[in-house]
């Protein structure tokens, strides 16, 4: 959808395990901006604690979650001024090396495609209700305290 | 009987969920009420908000002392782990 | 190739258009690390004062190019202690929206991922010898001064 | 005659290859030599080398004052613009 800006924003949650590249491929693809940023994060096939995980659950705040991304994405696109933002963000059940996020930014340049997809990343990281559920190949679950560090 | 919109309505996520052992809860609306009275009303771990638990009020995050009025929907949210 | 600190790097000059989406997904779908950071620049269709343009002619020095990559990507890898670099950079000539470079960084985490990205992109910027000679619709040759601002 | 190995290579890129109309040549090695020496022999563009100009000797970059031996391949590369 495109909000008062101008700013092309394709923003979703993701119930299955998607392909990002294929998603990557097209949506870039109808844009071909001069500069595009990418991130994308797989689940970690070990806690930090260095336990093998089984899978992982992502809860979410179903209307929240989706309203603070929708104005997270708005707020550092403008506020970067770039083209496109693209964020796919996966919920519910999922299994080690699947995708759990993918944002891209495409911009006439390369310095506020990056920034746009650093802030932003974080932003949705702090600032949109998710929760992960770790469950062991041990067969423990526990909730993850917060995110890793940058 | 009190009419259906003097309530607020109270949801838990997580961690919170998990232990308190409910999900979501219709409140009768105590005026005045705020977000830190509900935690103390519910029982939901002591007399102040923990400081990592974050509030939100018809889904936009909110400070615990916000008042709040009928047919609200209040959250209460552990750390948050996107990305 | 690895070097010696074991980061695999994956390096090379193209003659031709190349599809980034589908050499993004052979290369990430084989290391599948917790983060990757991707940028992917392409041709613009104007020049910085505005003329449109038909083609640019990117030139470099065959040998030194090739073993500065090689240099910068090694150095900054270690650096940020990353897992896996992709780099692949057109040389030739380029028509408006054909890929120019796309540089991946895989690692454990998104910091050292999204830092080394940005890092070696400007190393590659300002270190390796390219040059751009962009072919405007109306005819005139110009070489490229520089880089575009970050 | 000259031993073959008493020569160094110069080479030219882009902007600089089209102003001076060639890209490679080989010298004969007056030692001593440097790269400053060869620019203002070649009659490149004045007695200084350009700020924006960079040298490189043997494939990796090099101050203007190094002193060059036989066999070296100098370059001169006018601002780099890749990526």
């Amino acid at each position: 959808m495109d909000n008062n800006s101008g700013i092309a924003l394709d923003l979703a949650l993701c119930q299955q395990d998607f392909d990002p590249h294929a998603l990557l491929s097209s949506w870039e693809g109808n844009h071909r901006s001069a500069a595009t940023a990418v991130f994308l994060g797989r689940m970690r096939d070990r806690s930090l604690a260095g336990e093998t995980l089984l899978a992982m659950e992502l809860e979410h705040y179903p209307g929240m979650c989706e309203a603070q991304l929708q104005e997270l994405a708005m707020h550092h696109s403008s506020a970067h001024a770039v083209d496109a933002v693209l964020l796919r963000h996966r919920v519910g059940r999922v299994q080690p090396g699947e995708a759990l996020v993918v944002l891209a930014v495409a911009a006439a340049r390369r310095g506020p495609a990056q920034r746009c997809c650093q802030d932003l990343l974080e932003a949705v990281k702090h600032q949109a209700p998710f929760w992960k559920r770790e469950i062991t190949a041990a067969g423990r679950c526990h909730w993850v305290q917060g995110n890793t560090p940058l | 009987m009190q009419p259906p919109s003097a309530t607020i309505e109270v949801l838990l996520f997580a961690a919170l969920r998990e232990q308190a052992g409910w999900a979501r809860r219709r409140l009768p609306l105590k005026e005045p009420c705020t977000p830190l009275q509900c935690w103390k009303d519910l029982q939901l771990g002591g007399d102040t908000l923990p400081t990592e638990i974050r509030v939100a009020i018809n889904q936009r995050f909110a400070a615990a002392d916000t008042p709040l009025i009928a047919g609200d929907e209040l959250a209460f949210l552990p750390p948050i782990s996107g990305g």
